[in-house]
């Protein structure tokens, strides 16, 4: 045996980074050209959404605390512009996984508004037949694999659909939607480094909302931002203002249709933040309501689009609240629905355990 | 003295007073402070929520962030740390939120923190007390509400407590922590507002001795955690008929008192055990395959084990009540073991 | 036709049939292949290992990397995957490793994949069989020789199968990919090498049946696994003290097979369970339980579970040895309940 | 609410990145200077030190293919001057956590050798009375927290030793070992993030041998290097050639040092590569047995020093002779007091699983 210690392979001893190529830390919000690509169609059908997602959840809000919901209840409201611009690009093919906050991309992903409202009801009407509850709204029709309870539950579920659609030779791709404070989960770590070996057709979107329940991320995260975990991956991150619903269709586009090309994985970070508190009941005393981050927990995605839309001339003010009105109508429908469906039979106690 | 306290406030009054008397002792868990770096609380030395359901609020802004550690969603990882804590002369008192989680952080305790000691042959010692919750009840469905106090009980090398009442949990925490073993603490999130006395001082109750909470002559029912108010309740019921039940805490699961069990065997011939777990292999099970053992010449009628079913626990209320084992069901075993008392 | 085959023949025969037969069964896991994106072995289109005991060897060359993935040391991340691609149409057959690392795995079968399809309703399928290795005797010491399909099978919505014979295994194995269930395939470490008559042909054994491997009419034993073998030579060794003992091989620990066991007890009125897992909250607590009630009257003696110590596996050949079940133990046991039946 | 987008706080819209300060991707060796900081005395010890290792691992190959030695028995021959270069700068007051390729490290932090040959041998005078055998050899006393079957076991066990020392306000520092196939464990990230946030005094030593078993870490990890996974955790990462113990020494060194200052832990690469199979009986077919992967298999890291040694005046030729006698005769009567030793007395099998 030689005693030269210099020589290594050079495939080890020469190793390129491209982190600067892979990261883009700025964070995005729509850019000019964004509005191109919204049809005022598309357009109406995102803030349709938004709404739809906005007053679900202020109406779980309200028959949580009226007793009528039992359970956690996690709310997405103030970060609507991510499940809908997001799942705006998605058909019922694409799958996404979601999270205990996931009701907002149960309803972008085409999730019935009332069987989830039956659902977190625990009615026998519910998606789940008033089985799962809040925390776990699914249907696989639509490509819905799951509201889950498990902080990290996503990962794995979200790379192996990725993985029959690469076998399958399928376009359909699939979105992993997780929190800042998943991100701190082990299996986050497996899920992404594997999805960049196989180059899965996925994408990685954390909502960084600056909370995991009472922490932080500046605090758990070591980190400053999501998106540069990236590198450890090899693949592309980005950020984007989670706000700016237009300004997610646009970044979260190039990303699926990167994967639906078969060129891999994104991670793509979206800077937002809850309206509420993490789950009803909650004082949130470690939030800040005064300075930057009360600004910032003041900018409604709503109004957001609204502004943008109107100035863009994507829609009128009047279709606007039309399709608020309408958003109002459908979610109240969907409640008087859940409220009116029987219980589960005792029976249903013991099914769907095993399949045949 | 003693005073009527929360079962939430005792456990609380046990962290503390195991803190206050060892600086070794040192909590970590997801948010069992809250608010770590939020400056406006920071300035204010002040947490904010004290774990999910406040049982440990108030001991960061005593004993220090140190002591208190917020750690970042990172099951496998602050569960190792614990070990690594505690295997270097700490005494940690991990907090796995739901028990349902256990899943993610199993290796730490199965593969390491269980077996250590053994394959180091006896020089290391591992002395930490993982806190985590369980139990249906709350409507938190299926990945927030089961009972897996038996797993945990079959892993040697794991103790394993589940008190029943605020009295049992100060002093059970305090032994456990005391405990030179890796100690799994069980709290069922529904007894958190029950009530009891608790003494103010410091005592430890023995882990891995039941408590014979009613005695009783014709029919012992063993329960565990809040089991115990249904075996109670079924005791009440019994009376009327004559039929004396004797009624025994289990407490630890894990080691669980054979003898105590087994002398009452053999005074009343019969055996309930109401366990809220899934019904197999879990520790009713155990006591059902022992007793059946060491006790079968005493017993006049089969075993019954009542337990919840074989399935996840579900969300809506109605299959929820469904799921936990009740008087009634009790009462519908007890018919057929104790037919020849009434009669 | 049928062959003498060894039982990791056995096994890798019916994931071969399996595979041919059905597009959507893939194998992942560590190694299962071996030398991904070795540029000599690709040249080849070779495999390395084909799995830590070649178990899986021959697949990949046969059948490509997209169905014979080897994957990175993640195991919650990849067992999750496997849940992933059940639920949306395939046949994924996950290895881990060895059983002992399930702690690493949990929560993608706990949390994930056997609550799937209950919490939504019944809407999702999960049919995946995960592979994975037991068992004590080749000196693999306290992490690698654990038996823990009795942890596994307390969980609602896994099925559970120990094949005890080449036979038996590929039989088993067949049906476990059939099952739209998630299904945990425990093969033991120390039965690779053994041979039985396996037919060539595709075949299935229904999972939950056990399979009476002796007839016998005075003690019933009740073997997991390889306890199988120590079942039947003391069913030998007491023929010769006339003492006809009938021996089940239970094959599926979850759901097991009441209706045989408890059949074969009515008829010999005496019990031993074989278990090689550790003694409590396990299968053969959970058989003496079921019986203790169901067959209480038919009972003539304490029922017995001869299970492994409550310690973890000892690395020395000596202890190791120990701690395994084996004739003498079992018949020390039995000593105490066929007295009668010798004298 | 307002509909300002744009209005993010400062700490979430700008975030700098320092990926070129934290991440140094060259391969280091030692540098001129690292000479200086070598005593004659240190380079002794270190040699002899390695040669202890190598002898070791080649009297376990023989006992084992011998059939004296049971179970699986993972060499590190090959990779000495990691494990030597690491632990020079160690007392017994510091902790290492260790691998299944253990032996190494643990002579290396000072495991005696008689003990631990008696525990791979399955006997009672062996460090854990023979119950544990290769994979778990520990030392409590010494710092050894413990060999780990379990691949990635040591990094939460490591974690908490540096919480211990951090809250003792002791300079003693971990350094926790581990492979190129542990760094996809997920809780690795955890681990490695958690040391970042809390300023732990730990060095994640990552020993990059090609291979976890028979799949190269080329294939298994997104990233190029593991060094360069330091970028999601804001620490800094480093690569040394693992086959240079002078190298190790310096780049350990300095990595240590900034643990014991309280300054936080270092993910530290060491590139190198394992004389034998994966374990005892493999076949290697996934090695190349030539071209560059073969020179680096062949280039042995006790030569190398040897040369450094002699050239840069530390030691003679005859120095390291007899230093390499000493070794093998130190290795031999470990061997004979394993042989010799009892197997452990059937009680010992309840032993030892609580303490009082
Ligand atoms: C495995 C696991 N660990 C912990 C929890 C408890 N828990 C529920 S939500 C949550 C915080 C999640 O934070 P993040 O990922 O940022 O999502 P967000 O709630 O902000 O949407 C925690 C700790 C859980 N449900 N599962
Ligand atoms: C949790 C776990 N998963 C898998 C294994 C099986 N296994 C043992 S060593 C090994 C490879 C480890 O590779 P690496 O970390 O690179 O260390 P090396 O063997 O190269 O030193 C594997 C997969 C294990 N022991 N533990
Ligand atoms: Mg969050
Ligand atoms: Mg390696």
């Amino acid at each position: 045996m030689s005693g030269k210690a210099q020589r290594m392979p050079e495939s080890v001893s020469k190793v390129e980074t491209s982190f600067k190529e892979l990261v883009d830390l700025e964070v995005r919000t729509a850019t000019d050209t964004a509005v191109k690509n919204l049809t005022s169609d598309k357009a109406k059908d995102m803030y349709k959404n938004m709404e739809d997602i906005r007053n679900f959840e202020e109406n779980a809000k309200r028959y949580f605390a009226a007793g009528e919901i039992p359970g956690f209840v996690h709310l997405y409201a103030g970060e609507e512009a991510i499940a809908t611009g997001v799942c705006a690009h998605l058909t019922d093919e694409d799958y996404i996984t979601s999270t205990h906050r996931g009701h907002g991309h149960c309803v972008a992903k085409g999730g019935d508004l009332k069987g989830m409202m039956a659902e977190i009801f625990g009615k026998a009407t519910g998606l789940g037949k008033g089985k799962g509850g809040s925390m776990h709204i699914a249907d696989i029709d639509k490509g819905i694999l799951g509201a889950n309870g498990m902080v990290g539950g996503g990962f794995g579920i979200a790379t192996g659909a990725a993985i029959r659609n690469k076998y399958k030779k399928s376009d359909r791709v699939v979105v992993c939607f997780f929190g800042d404070g998943a991100a701190n989960e082990g299996v986050f770590h497996e899920c992404l480094n594997m999805a960049s070996i196989w180059k899965l057709p996925i994408v990685f979107v954390n909502e960084n909302n600056f909370f995991a329940e009472a922490t932080p991320q500046w605090y758990s995260s070591a980190s400053n931002t999501i998106a540069e975990r990236a590198v450890a991956y090899n693949m592309p991150g980005v950020r984007v203002n989670g706000k700016d619903v237009a300004g997610v269709y646009e970044t979260a586009g190039e990303a699926i249709e990167r994967a639906r090309k078969g060129e891999g994985p994104t991670l793509i970070e979206c800077v937002t933040y809850r309206n509420h508190g993490h789950f009803e009941g909650d004082e949130q005393t470690y939030k800040a309501d005064f300075g930057e981050e009360k600004e910032w927990a003041d900018v409604d995605p709503l109004n957001v689009f609204r502004e943008y839309a109107i100035e863009n001339g994507l829609v009128t003010e009047e279709e606007l609240d039309k399709l608020r009105e309408e958003s109002i109508k459908d979610v109240e429908e969907a409640v008087k629905f859940a409220q009116e469906s029987p219980e589960p039979e005792p029976e249903a106690l013991y099914e769907d355990v095993f399949a045949d | 003295m003693s005073k009527e306290k929360l079962f939430m406030q005792a456990i609380n009054e046990a962290l503390d007073q195991a803190m206050e008397k060892d600086e070794d002792v040192i909590l970590l868990g997801e948010d069992i402070a809250g608010g770590a770096n939020v400056k406006h609380l920071e300035e204010k030395n002040e947490d904010s929520w004290g774990g999910t359901m406040g049982i440990t609020r108030g001991l960061m802004p005593k004993y220090g962030r140190e002591r208190v550690i917020d750690t970042p969603i990172s099951e496998m990882g602050y569960m190792g740390a614990a070990v690594g804590m505690a295997v270097t002369g700490l005494r940690p008192v991990p907090e796995l939120m739901f028990n349902d989680f256990i899943g993610f952080a199993l290796d730490s305790i199965l593969g390491q923190g269980s077996k250590m000691r053994y394959m180091f042959g006896g020089k290391a010692t591992v002395p930490m007390t993982v806190r985590t919750m369980h139990g249906a009840g709350a409507s938190a469905a299926a990945q927030h509400s089961g009972s897996y106090y038996g797993m945990l009980g079959s892993i040697p090398g794991v103790k394993v407590v589940v008190p029943a009442t605020p009295y049992d949990a100060k002093g059970l925490m305090l032994s456990a922590i005391e405990d030179n073993n890796l100690v799994m603490f069980f709290e069922d999130k529904t007894l958190y507002g029950t009530k009891g006395d608790v003494p103010d001082e410091y005592y430890t109750i023995p882990i891995g001795e039941a408590a014979i909470k009613r005695g009783g002559e014709d029919l012992t029912i063993v329960t565990i955690g809040k089991m115990l108010f249904v075996g109670l309740e079924v005791a009440e019921i019994l009376e009327k008929d004559n039929v004396s039940v004797e009624v025994i805490d289990l407490r630890t699961v894990a080691p669980w008192d054979q003898e105590t069990v087994i002398e009452s065997v053999k005074k009343t011939g019969r055996l309930i055990v109401i366990d809220e777990a899934n019904p197999h292999n879990n520790t009713a099970t155990d006591i059902a395959s022992v007793v059946s053992d060491r006790a079968f010449d005493y017993l006049d009628g089969p075993i019954k084990c009542v337990c919840a079913p074989n399935t996840p626990v579900p969300f809506a209320a109605n299959l929820e009540k469904l799921y936990i084992p009740n008087a009634d069901k009790v009462l519908r075993e007890a018919a057929e073991i104790i037919d020849d008392l009434k009669a």
